[in-house]
């Protein structure tokens, strides 16, 4: 079962690597976020497919997990709304446009 | 196999890294910097250390890359988030990290085998009042070294609130937060936080005998009470709110009065009888715990701003 | 018998995966690729948990399985909402 | 190889890669991202040395959550800095770095 | 032990209530928390006289399992010192303090920062834990950096922001130094680790660590952040940030090279440290030169200053450890360190007031000062004599030390540095005496300060001489828990 368990999470690494690809490749910013996003719950799957192996209490780190990456694309949106405190499902403020590199 | 696994793990994480120095584009590498932490939190888990992972995850990946996507955030709205052109490639600088890296690498090839505290370690923990070993060696052992620690973040949170405009300084903490009534960022503010306060205690309290403990428990709540401020369920207090004040020191407080209990019961400074250590170390774990939620977030909010001087 | 369907469902749940980020990677702009954020990862994410389940020692270990694919669920479906939203403005906004 | 010096090495090298991001950016952002890499690269080598042989240390465990809060506190202030900066001056960088772009 | 425990409890529990009381009370804790921080101090002085160094076993664990504090001469010396500095600065910092102009920031932030500045500062001289000496570092730079961003100006940030980025850099290299002796020794104890096999990492370990401390004690080449951080930091945290802040790092240094690791130093790594210490001289000397700010002059003479510390490497360490002249380098230089923080609070706190009624420190703006301000002029004037190294000062008398041991050590080159730095700190002290001293112009400024509050410098000016008159006292002091390798071999 170990052995099995541990080549499931290195395809769920690979499929991780996958979304990197996307933060690397944009083009924008949302697109970079929505990877991290992919990576995040990707990190969760392999968190639960090592439980059986390196002790249940990595699905405690696996919780934290999860909860970190939904505030973190919070964050994002907020963060990036016009005045820094807005929802991008208000009627105004669009996105803070970028200042410098436009693929950024 | 499972060799297989750590090379793979290990080889992303460098590619990670290399991406958030390497990479055009500031936000390109903060969002290169989540992944890292978060990939760095199974290399935790995979070398035994779940304690650290917890405290990653939710540092490491968490409270740090929000942190890091606000201040982009404002530094856009500054017009100053562009990078300079790459200049010429810095060999000075890569024949120096080389160096480092070469030197650290020798380094790990010429240590002599593990000396460690093993057995005196096994002797005094029986003694510490808790059964996780790191707990024991962070509330007990070096409890001096946490004391510290956690006066660390106050300086840190009390040199943040320097940075405010004097205009600013009755404002309340951070940009103003609005959101559309009965939106999805509304309702994710209201449907996390028991949630969130439920995993946080939790940690907090297997904290003595499982992986956990106040840092990572209270980092849990700082986030918390962040995804709260954003969602506009709650708002940031005003720096003048002497209640918020003294949750930021009460952790400190406690801990430091325990201390000098111990001083003063004869034991010595920092000192916690074996009878009572365990119920001591919750308690300071307690106070602990609820001034880093308060601090952690009071530091990634920000110092108190008007929300005016953008444009 | 147990141990078989571990096998099983976390092998389907990867497979998702895979599937999900090569969706991901091939998807010509940011709302179909979201899609395969929140159907594919979610779906494979909910295998694993399932598969994984199977091994649990105790009922306290299966709930939070549960309980962690119920948030991972929540802040994807939210997610992607606001994130579309803010893409949406991006590119409106240009 | 076993797995330990695996990671130890990876540390290793995640400590060149922030020393490097840290001497050649001139972002300050990017410079406190690097500052971090390098602290959580130095965290990962003591870890591996930690897991040496078989049980591992907790000692190591215990300075590393210390070592991860004290760095975020040093990177919040930092931040904060940087935010002060480019709102007084219109750019993240030191003036006297601060050529060409 | 009371004492210990009291002089590190105390600024702690203050910097809590700081964050919490209103304002006035505040006001109102700081002078009786000074007074009692004095009180513990003369405790436990007197308390060391008697007997050797007091070891504090935290928790009642012994090390490798737990930490020890332990109170030398240097220690208790350097607790000392940081006291009166501390206690001048607040009082300074009270008067000077005008809650409309300053704003309710800059007043609700100073007192925290300068608690915890002093707690850090007295954890980091007890502290024989390498991590410990770490946590207490981190404290000790992210409060320094918040009192130079307190007044708010983009220079002030800058500045800021520069000692914030080689602080960084600093505690990484430290802390690297730091891993490696764990992973080799399994102890952070600075007593266990002297009696360890030494291990081949040691000597990259004690580079990394010395490398990270240069940058924290701003040893030249790694100077540049510090006089626009000192020179924009209010005059009472300049006061704390020049004399105190730089002798943390420099005393985790000589923990390292005499106590920790005193059979890794090798010759050549001891000169080269001593070499730099004489560049600093030099070139912090030419730049005070020429700087026409008068905070400037002061804190560019720090770097200097800071310089003549690193020649005891060569002259109690290495090849001179235990030989006849190295505990004479070792007490010569503690006298240095004591008399510089002493002289420079003194500068700092009288540039303050100088610049409260000029509105300005550049220097053209100081002509006839002394007219109007006798006191501080005076103050200032002492406080070059102790810098310069004029007898009957404490500077002096580090001088005369060092230089003994120099020319018995046949090192003469390191005398020359001495004398040379002399020179030229008479020489970029003369500027702005003459300056003070010249006549008049203008009628003087219509409001001074209280006679109280000119009297502050001139305390410290005359602690720094009296460390030269009376040298009996704190030379007894030092000699207690003089470590092995610096000690008389004769």
């Amino acid at each position: 079962m170990t052995v099995w368990l541990t080549f499931m999470a290195m395809g769920v690494l690979v499929s991780l690597a996958g979304a990197l690809v996307r933060v690397w490749r944009g083009p924008g910013r949302a697109d970079r976020m929505t990877g991290a996003q992919l990576a995040g719950t990707s990190g969760v799957a392999v968190l639960m497919l090592l439980a059986p192996i390196e002790g249940w209490a990595t699905l405690d780190v696996a919780a934290i997990l999860a909860l970190f990456g939904a505030l973190a694309a919070v964050g994002f949106v907020k963060a990036l709304s016009a005045d820094g405190g807005g929802d991008p499902e208000e009627e105004d403020g669009d996105p803070v446009p970028l200042a410098g590199d436009r693929n950024d | 196999m499972t060799w297989a696994l750590d090379a793979t793990l290990c080889a992303m994480i460098l590619a990670v890294a290399l991406a958030t120095v390497l990479g055009r584009g500031v936000f390109r590498a903060i969002v290169f910097f989540v992944v890292y932490g978060l990939l760095l939190a199974l290399a935790w888990v995979r070398l035994d250390a779940v304690d650290v992972a917890l405290a990653e995850a939710a540092i490491g990946a968490g409270l740090t890359g929000v942190l890091f996507l606000a201040a982009f955030g404002r530094l856009a709205r500054s017009g100053a988030d562009a990078e300079p052109p790459p200049g010429r490639v810095n060999i000075a600088a890569a024949l120096a990290s080389a160096a480092l890296t070469g030197a650290l690498v020798w380094a790990w090839v010429a240590l002599p085998l593990p000396g460690r505290p093993g057995p005196e370690l096994a002797e005094a923990l029986p003694r510490a009042g808790v059964e996780n070993p790191v707990t024991a060696v962070l509330l007990n052992f070096r409890a001096w070294d946490t004391l510290l620690e956690s006066v660390v973040l106050l300086a840190a949170l009390v040199g943040l609130w320097m940075l405010a405009r004097d205009e600013a300084w009755t404002e309340p903490l951070g940009l103003p937060q609005h959101v559309r009534p009965g939106g999805v960022m509304a309702s994710f503010g209201r449907i996390l936080p028991p949630v969130g306060v439920l995993v946080g205690a939790y940690v907090v309290y297997v904290g003595a005998d499982r992986p956990g403990g106040a840092f990572q428990g209270g980092t849990v709540l700082a986030a918390v009470g962040i995804v709260a401020a954003l969602a506009g369920l709650v708002r940031p207090p005003r720096v003048t709110r002497r209640a918020w004040r003294a949750a930021l020191v009460a952790g400190p407080a406690v801990f430091l009065a325990a201390g000098l209990g111990g001083a003063a019961l004869g034991a010595g400074f920092l000192t916690l009888p074996e009878r009572i250590a365990g119920s001591a170390i919750f308690a300071i774990e307690i106070a602990l715990a609820l001034s880093i939620a308060v601090t952690l977030a009071f530091l990634v909010i920000g110092p108190p701003e008007t929300g005016l001087e953008d444009q | 018998m147990t141990d078989l369907a571990t096998h099983v469902f976390t092998g389907l749940g990867v497979l998702f995966f895979l599937a999900g980020s090569v969706g991901f990677l091939r998807f010509p702009d940011i709302f179909s690729r979201l899609h395969a954020l929140t159907k594919a990862d979610n779906l494979g994410l909910g295998f694993i948990a399932l598969g994984v389940a199977f091994q649990a020692g105790s009922w306290r270990q299966v709930a939070l399985l549960a309980l962690i694919w119920a948030l991972v669920l929540l802040a994807a479906g939210t997610v992607s909402q606001l994130v579309a939203r803010h893409a949406l403005r991006e590119r409106d906004g240009r | 190889m076993s797995g330990v010096t695996l990671y130890a090495l990876t540390g290793a090298a995640l400590v060149g890669t922030g020393f490097f991001g840290l001497i050649a950016a001139r972002h300050l952002l990017r410079r406190v991202l690097a500052f971090n890499l390098i602290g959580s690269g130095l965290f990962v080598y003591l870890g591996a040395a930690g897991a040496r042989g078989g049980e591992a240390d907790p000692v190591p465990q215990a300075l590393i959550i210390t070592g991860i809060v004290v760095a975020l506190s040093a990177s919040a202030l930092a931040v904060g800095l940087i935010v002060a900066l480019a709102r007084a001056r219109g750019r993240a960088m030191l003036p006297e770095e601060d050529v060409g772009g | 032990m009371t004492a210990l425990v009291a002089l590190l409890a105390l600024p702690l529990a203050g910097a809590l209530a700081a964050v919490v009381l209103p304002h006035g009370a505040v006001r109102g804790m700081v002078p009786a928390l000074s007074v009692a921080m004095l009180a513990a101090t003369a405790v436990l002085v007197a308390g060391l006289s008697a007997q050797a160094p007091t070891r504090l076993k935290l928790g009642q664990w012994p090390p490798p399992v737990g930490i020890v504090l332990e109170v030398d001469g240097l220690a208790a010396a350097l607790i000392a010192m940081t006291a009166l500095v501390m206690t001048a600065a607040a009082l300074a910092a009270l008067r000077s303090e005008q809650p409309a102009a300053a704003g309710a920031r800059a007043a609700f932030g100073f007192w925290p920062l300068m608690l915890l500045l002093w707690a850090a500062l007295n954890a980091v001289f007890v502290s024989r834990d390498l991590f410990n000496l770490y946590v207490g570092l981190e404290l000790l730079s992210l409060a320094s950096v918040g009192l130079v961003a307190i007044g708010g100006k983009p220079e002030a940030l800058a500045a800021a922001m520069r000692y914030m980025l080689f602080a960084l850099v600093g505690s990484l290299l430290y802390l690297a130094g730091v891993v490696l002796v764990y992973a080799a020794h399994g102890t952070l104890d600075i007593g266990l680790l002297a009696d360890r096999t030494p291990a081949k990492p040691d000597a990259l370990a004690l580079a990394l660590m010395t490398a990270g401390l240069m940058a924290k004690t701003a040893l030249f080449p790694f100077h540049v952040w510090l006089p626009p951080a000192h020179g924009s930091a209010p005059a009472p945290a300049s006061a704390m940030l020049s004399a105190l802040v730089p002798k943390a790092s420099f005393v985790i240094l000589l923990r390292l090279w005499f106590e920790a690791m005193p059979d890794r130093a090798q010759d050549g790594a001891l000169v080269l440290l001593a070499v730099l210490g004489t560049a600093a001289v030099i070139w912090g000397s030419l730049r005070a030169l020429l700087q026409t700010r008068l905070k400037l002059v002061v804190a560019y003479s720090t770097v200097a200053q800071i310089g003549y510390l690193f020649l005891v490497f060569p002259l109690a360490g290495g090849g001179s450890a235990e030989m006849p002249w190295s505990a004479g380098a070792w007490t010569g230089v503690l006298f240095l360190a004591l008399a510089h923080g002493l002289a420079k609070a003194a500068m700092f706190l009288a540039v303050g007031q100088w610049m409260a009624v000029t509105g300005s420190d550049r220097l053209d703006a100081m002509r006839g000062l002394a007219t109007a301000m006798p006191m501080t002029s005076f103050a200032f004037a002492l406080a070059a004599v102790t810098l310069v190294g004029l007898p009957p000062s404490g500077g002096f008398t580090g001088k005369y030390l060092l230089m003994t041991s120099a020319f018995a050590a046949g090192q003469w080159m390191w005398a020359l540095v001495l004398a040379g730095g002399g020179l030229l700190a008479a020489a970029y002290l003369y500027r702005p005496l003459a300056i003070l001293f010249a006549r008049a112009d203008a009628p003087g400024p219509a409001t001074l300060p209280t006679r109280g509050m000119q009297a502050i410098p001139l305390c410290l000016a005359g602690a720094a001489i009296a460390l030269g008159i009376a040298s009996e006292t704190p030379f007894e002091l030092l000699s207690i828990g003089r470590p092995a390798a610096a000690e008389d071999g004769s």
